[in-house]
């Protein structure tokens, strides 16, 4: 087991999957000569050449689609978004094309693409490079959405949605990159789509996070923890399809729940939980599912009005001891 | 899946020369014309036809024939059906522009990519979908060539290398330009062809995919069928320049203008294209002037045209104007054109049949074909 | 007290204000000298002129963000989309653009927009013209949206949108646009945003639709009351803002809820609601909030399968009865 | 808010000449000279430049000299601030394209319309907003330009019409477009200016735009910053051909090119495009040929270009070029310049303690500005 961080670790998912098959390609704004706006794809251009690791012109909705189209001759495209935020411009393609083909085709033409790069907020980018888009997706059947937490999802995540034959929207996070985890070594380590992680055990409360807030949730479960309150930490890893299952049998065995997250509250992935919590297991909540998401507000750029907007320990601490009664 | 499969010609040799965009001159040359002039032009144009067929085997020029003559009769049945009631959702036909996908179709080989919009019936017909295939999925039946769950504007053959009715004005351009990146990638040395309205060349999504088609160097013909109405609009009320061809400057690639109600010019423009495709990995952009002569769709009243505008185009009518030209170059006779309207009729009465007599897709294929490879997340689902 | 078909309410919505507001235009394919793809805008360009009744090229993005800056120069634009499934395209100038011009100027320029169109299923119109995008647009703070589901909303709704200093998204219904309701005739007659309305009043369990599902829901209720279950038929009318305070006061009444709506579950507007009415009246709850979507797939052209994918009067009644435990 | 507002000149009289392409040629002339060769250059240009000098008032070059020097100088400090965490989030430098906004903005009124991308220090100070109101919003303060809620890539300021710095490549472009709608429907004979990178060329929302500005004959001016690098791309790596002003082609609409290093052509061909825009109500496209010093953001190493690269531009530095022909000229001299830098220096410096100073936005600011009518619809929140 390695300790490596998670841009080291897309790395290697991208590196040992184009090595796996040379079908795999990259395309995307500076992923080549530049070595990726976040360094994502470090050293793939010297391994693998300009055939195969390829920088874009800024056309986000015609490179998407070329994907797609790619896809549809039976190649297997990672398509990079410098960052969520520009996906917005390629919505059309994502879902009009690539989630729809498999259907509106009888079944004939499967999309197998990826399309990832870092989704939410970074440092200080304002509302325009600051959004978390995974509801948009997340809301369309034929898409999935895959949100690691750690070096090690990281990486084996990343290698089943290239592997899977299914468009795969798979979403990083900037001020991760740098955190680090053990990763195991056997090249062929994945990691199935749509199963949940416990990333903590515990009995009095469940905390279900994702992406960014993973890490902040552990944190806050280490103080409660000072205080007696045993946090459950889920993490569903895959957003659709969501293994609700898992974080139902925490439910049931803890009662109470906090939803943290860094995107928008309304019509959310928070609420979806929510409202699926609620269907699966109402007669085993103490209290209600509580959510706790980035302000109802556009991003600001100002340091003090930032950190305002996003979850963070505290306000987890806060929120599970609020579902505690305590 | 395909009956009408394309023979390929060997290319021909004096086709290489560099293709230039001498759209403006022609399209003034085919517009607004008078009755006298037209007549004249039309004599013009029988000659080069009569040129053209000296170096066609019968066997293609009957088949090309053949086709026209299908997707016609196969649309006038598919419009009865629709005011039937039989047919839903939106239907766009095809008749009158018959000659640019029979044309464009016949010069390309069986595992090049052919995609398109909504508007597609006639080339997944000219692509070899049987007429079958096609009614039944008009009809939202499980023999459909969507499994019916498609419909008019979504039919796909994967056989035929028939990639599909799009229903976002310009959403195939991206789709199709990706489809000549892979053949490129793959080195198979085959070609992506894409048909698009005129009213879709405005669209940011083709002027994204040109720069990069060009910038790459990608296998992709651009075909702009341009009748020269977007719905209600016409063209020079929703584009700043009328000469669809001279977009292609912008980006430094190679355009042609073409006359739509020619399928042998078509033909003729489409194999330099794929020849510079296959040769040279270049795309290019092909301006077919063309007319449609029935509504945008089945529920277009289609105010926004004169009478007389529409029995302009219609004397020049490309089905008959072929038919006619290879009669008197004696390539049929009466009697075989009226035994292969025979067949055609045979052929459209056994798809409705076929269609008829499809059952419904299951209620179970609602939730089919989401994913190719589904998870099964939860127990009680 | 006029009875006028939607389309006709919203035609007299845009005429009035168009009259009241010399700084209002009407912008999109179709909308002039076809009379409007579902002839909504009838009569608008002989009325005001080829100035203020515009036929755009199809290019949704360019003429969203053109709406935009015009709303930034002091006009106010109303931008038809010929449906909302085309507006998917022009969601980068809509959410980067309407949406935080407000916020990233620190409140130098406002949007007084309207992008209006209809949205959701039409008639075996396959899954790319099928699909109802609420959600999408509700989630983003800066933005309002509208969704009326009768002749007097319509027109109500839309004045009020039209005169609003935000940017709002109208959201129509195709299968709507002919159906006939009473109307006010006072030509300031307006519905405020943000209010939701008690389309029927009832004691034992509450629905709470919108649009399309708002007659669906009322025919339903019809039935039911014929077993003796009296049912409240809720619609918010506008999406966001969402009156919940009118929502939870049903609930509080019946304690019973069903959700039904046009859209895919999956981080729906249901979810949201669904989630907000546990965290505000957990205690009222005799029964999970249940939601009634459509089918979690792409929009199928076979009519048989359409009709399946959609929520329908008989599925009503059965969620009812379902969350009344009968 | 504007200490620099800039005095438009009585229009030109020679000035009303058509615009044409002239981009390939003097590309050409610019790119990649000898030392030897820049020299020459260097003086053609001088000579240029004296002539137009000759019909400029002192004050208007001095003012014009005083823009450049100040985003310089403001640049250079932001960049220090930046260094020292005073900054944050994402900040590019304009130094070396100083020439482009200082120029075209001379030519124009102060109400018309101002539009740019992230990369808008230069255009916001040049449009005049104060130094002090630039440098508190990148402090993310609540004295900023925007309330310390935009940031660097965010700037905005009504009051000067400038309509904002937008973060997404090739946003601004259909919001001015929308802006010159504006201006045309309201018959006020403003125009409205818009600035963009090359990279930001190939985005359809490009295409889109300039088909509706010339199809609607909008007073729009296209202004393209071509820098030669998108990121780490260059312009021939992201572009299928190197000539932006041939786009113009494509819609009908009139283009030019020009140096970005020389101010005073800058603003010449502005003129142009300014008359173009008020007299017949259209659009035109200018590339800018110009260079930035910096790397794409502070946090680009920028390992792309060579030294010698920037060198060759830095020799043509255009702040030094104008300033030495105002020297040579008589316009000012040493005395004159020392002063100004003074006062640019007691400017940044002033700007720097407002900043520092300024508060920060109050906790509330957080859900302030969301909506220009909040609607409030719960009792509980
Ligand atoms: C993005 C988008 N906008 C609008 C529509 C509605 N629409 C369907 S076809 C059409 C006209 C297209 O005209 P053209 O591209 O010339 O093709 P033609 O129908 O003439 O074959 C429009 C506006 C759509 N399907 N997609
Ligand atoms: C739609 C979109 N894609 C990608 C980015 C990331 N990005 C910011 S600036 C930039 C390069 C733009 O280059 P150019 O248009 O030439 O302007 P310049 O930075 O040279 O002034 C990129 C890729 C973005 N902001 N928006
Ligand atoms: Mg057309
Ligand atoms: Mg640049």
């Amino acid at each position: 087991m390695a300790v490596i961080t998670i841009r080291e670790a897309l790395n290697q998912a991208l590196s040992e999957e184009m090595q796996r098959d040379e079908n795999v390609f990259l395309l995307g704004e500076e992923v080549a000569a530049y070595q990726g706006a976040y360094k994502v794809s470090k050293g793939l251009l010297e391994e693998f050449g300009d055939k195969r690791v390829i920088d874009s012109p800024i056309t986000e909705l015609g490179f998407a689609g070329l994907g797609v189209g790619a896809a549809m001759a039976g190649l297997r495209p990672v398509i990079e978004f410098m960052t969520f935020n520009f996906s917005i411009l390629a919505t059309d393609q994502i879902v009009n094309s690539a989630a729809k083909m498999l259907y509106m085709s009888g079944g004939q033409f499967k999309i197998p693409i990826v399309f990832r790069g870092p989704n939410g907020s970074a440092y200080q980018v304002s509302s325009q490079h600051s959004q978390a888009l995974e509801s948009w997706y997340a809301h369309f059947p034929g898409l999935k959405v895959v949100m690691p937490s750690t070096a090690a999802d990281a990486k084996g995540l990343l290698k089943s949605a290239i592997r899977d034959d299914d468009p795969v929207i798979f979403m990083e996070q900037e001020r991760m990159y740098g955190m680090k985890g053990e990763v195991p070594d056997d090249p062929d380590f994945t990691i199935p789509l749509g199963v949940a992680d416990i990333k903590r055990e515990g009995t009095d409360a469940t905390i279900v996070a994702r992406s960014l807030t993973v890490p902040l949730a552990l944190k806050a479960a280490e103080e409660l923890e000072k205080d007696g309150i045993s946090v459950e930490v889920v993490d569903p890893r895959t957003i659709r399809p969501l293994d609700i299952d898992t974080i139902i049998r925490s439910v049931k065995k803890t009662n109470r729940v906090v939803i943290v997250e860094e995107s928008h509250a309304f019509c959310g992935v928070g609420s979806e939980i929510s409202a699926q919590i609620m269907e699966r297991a109402f007669d085993y909540l103490d209290a209600p599912v509580k959510r706790l998401s980035s302000a109802d507000a556009p991003m600001p750029y100002a340091k003090n009005l930032e950190q305002l907007a996003l979850p963070d320990v505290a306000r987890i601490v806060a929120a599970v001891r609020e579902v505690s009664y305590m | 899946m395909s009956e009408l499969k394309v023979t390929p010609l060997k290319p021909r040799d004096e086709s290489s020369g560099q293709a230039t965009a001498t759209g403006l001159a022609e399209q003034d040359s085919t517009a607004n014309l008078s009755p006298d002039e037209l007549r004249e032009e039309h004599e013009h144009r029988q000659q080069h036809l009569r040129q053209q067929i000296e170096e066609l085997d019968r066997e293609t020029l009957q088949k090309i024939l053949y086709q026209m003559v299908l997707i016609r009769r196969f649309e006038e049945k598919a419009a009865e059906a629709y005011t039937l009631g039989k047919i839903g959702g939106f239907c766009h036909l095809y008749i009158g522009q018959e000659a640019v996908a029979v044309g464009s179709l016949s010069a390309i080989n069986a595992d090049d990519y052919v995609m398109t919009s909504y508007r597609d019936h006639g080339h997944a017909l000219a692509r070899g979908t049987s007429a079958d295939e096609v009614m039944a999925e008009l009809y939202g039946k499980a023999g459909g060539c969507s499994a019916g769950k498609g419909g008019s504007m979504h039919l796909f053959d994967r056989d035929a290398h028939f990639l599909g009715g799009h229903g976002i004005v310009g959403g195939q351009i991206p789709l199709a330009t990706g489809v000549a990146f892979a053949a490129k990638y793959k080195g198979t040395g085959q070609v992506s062809l894409v048909f698009f309205g005129e009213a879709a060349v405005n669209q940011g999504a083709l002027h994204e995919s040109f720069n990069m088609a060009q910038l790459w160097k990608l296998p992709c013909i651009y075909i702009c069928e341009n009748n020269q109405y977007g719905m209600g609009t016409s063209l020079a009320r929703a584009m700043s320049i009328q000469d669809v061809s001279q977009k292609a400057v912008a980006y430094g690639m190679a355009s042609e203008f073409v006359d739509g109600m020619d399928v042998l010019a078509v033909r003729e423009v489409t194999e330099r294209a794929v020849e510079r495709a296959r040769k040279e990995s270049l795309p290019t952009l092909i301006e077919v002037r063309t007319y449609r002569f029935m509504g945008h769709s089945m529920s277009d009243p289609g105010n926004y045209r004169t009478r007389a505008e529409i029995e302009k185009y219609q004397e020049r009518d490309p089905v008959k104007l072929f038919s006619d030209t290879l009669k008197d170059k004696g390539v049929i006779d009466d009697a075989a054109l009226k035994e292969l309207e025979e067949r055609v009729r045979a052929e459209v009465e056994h798809s409705v049949k076929f269609a008829e007599e499809s059952p419904l897709p299951a209620p179970e294929e609602l939730f089919t074909h989401i994913y190719a490879n589904p998870i099964k997340v939860t127990s009680d689902e």
